[in-house]
């Protein structure tokens, strides 16, 4: 499942969720991503997260289905939000359960991999200079490029 | 032809979105950045580094080479952030 | 931190507050261990989880150890059951947060691949046929390997 | 010294924790397991495939040339199962 949304989310309602009654599953692996108060050593006051409506969910929907391909899963949910962001808010959320172990945590891996090089979002650092556009890090082209077939 | 552009895209070029009509010898994504870049000094600011964009045309990623046509949804912005 | 305990735990409530108040914590990896109803192509009704008190606090915290002193973590967590426990039941939970999302993802799946393999607790599983001791797998032997240094 | 069973160790033995004196040439794990399989049919079931085992001296990993003195906490257990 995919959302896209400007509110919070509960994380231990939406992992509840994602488990409740279905005995097949023997593990729950999950990545909550969170609002850090430092980037590259500059003080972070709040940011801003922009992405592209219609295309951001077509994305995320497509991440989600080439994880369900690669792994044997019973669920997954990956939750973005968008807008304002203060510092130790959630961010995203990434989930995925599994009757196997190995198989949850792989793909929960592989789900935030992907997401982070291909979801259209960008991050608008509040910055004591003003507003600054976050640059792309290659360490995630990296990450992302682990899990090419 | 709808055009997007997001984070310091949208920043340099002073706009979030509009719809343009260029040449029919416009025909790929190359060609609709270089016509792009001679419509005044933010689109040109904005398009000076090709390799720090990222296309998308009607919210598929593309390359240089893809085609573009009239009716199409063609976002610009910058290698994404997120997560 | 480490739990052994006979009762449940409220994975939401565990995992705010793993993170609750550090601003320079990007990222929180966990996973979360379930009864199956099925092991190896048989129904199972409920489990009892023995173990070793006393050695069992002992590796964990050492499995914690090693953790932390490979990765840059803000805050660690294991919590293990034992005891009765029914399909659905969480059995235990690892969690990591750390200011890199690499960080929190490789010492999370680290955690409970370990874990696995050096934390002395032995299911005994309900059957049809009776109470069936559950013989270890070569693939955890194969998994906690990789994380050999 | 102490003596842990667990698991299947446990029913097989019939025994959970136990405390004896074996005699003084048992000085490593192996002599100590050779000693116990002869303590009657229930333990040399238990032991009969020692590759199957694992030990804990004083609460740590042990190997069956490592030492055991009679004040010693000593496991025996199948590999682990839990998580």
């Amino acid at each position: 499942m995919i959302r896209v949304q400007r509110e919070d989310f509960d994380l231990g309602t939406e992992l509840r969720a994602l488990t409740e009654g279905n005995h097949a599953i023997g593990g729950l692996a999950s990545f909550v991503g969170l609002v850090r108060d430092m980037a590259g050593g500059e003080k972070v006051g709040a940011m801003t997260l922009e992405h592209y409506p219609g295309m951001t969910e077509k994305m995320l929907g497509r991440i989600e289905a080439e994880a369900l391909e690669r792994w044997q899963l019973d669920a997954s949910l990956i939750i973005h939000r968008y807008g304002h962001l203060e510092p130790g808010d959630q961010i995203v959320l990434v989930a995925t359960a599994s009757p196997h172990r190995q198989a949850a945590l792989e793909s929960c891996h592989f789900l935030i991999d992907w997401l982070k090089t291909k979801a259209p979002f960008w991050k608008l650092e509040d910055t004591p200079d003003g507003g600054k556009w976050v640059d792309a890090r290659d360490s995630d082209d990296e990450a992302a490029a682990r899990w090419a077939k | 032809m709808k055009l997007l552009y997001f984070a310091w895209l949208k920043t340099k070029t002073g706009v979030s979105e509009e719809t343009v009509s260029p040449p029919s010898e416009v025909k790929t994504v190359a060609e609709l950045l270089v016509w792009l870049k001679q419509r005044g000094p933010g689109y040109e600011d904005a398009l000076a580094d090709i390799d720090a964009l990222r296309i998308a045309v009607n919210q598929e990623y593309a390359d240089f080479t893809d085609p573009v046509a009239p009716g199409d949804e063609v976002a610009l912005f910058p290698p994404v952030t997120g997560g």
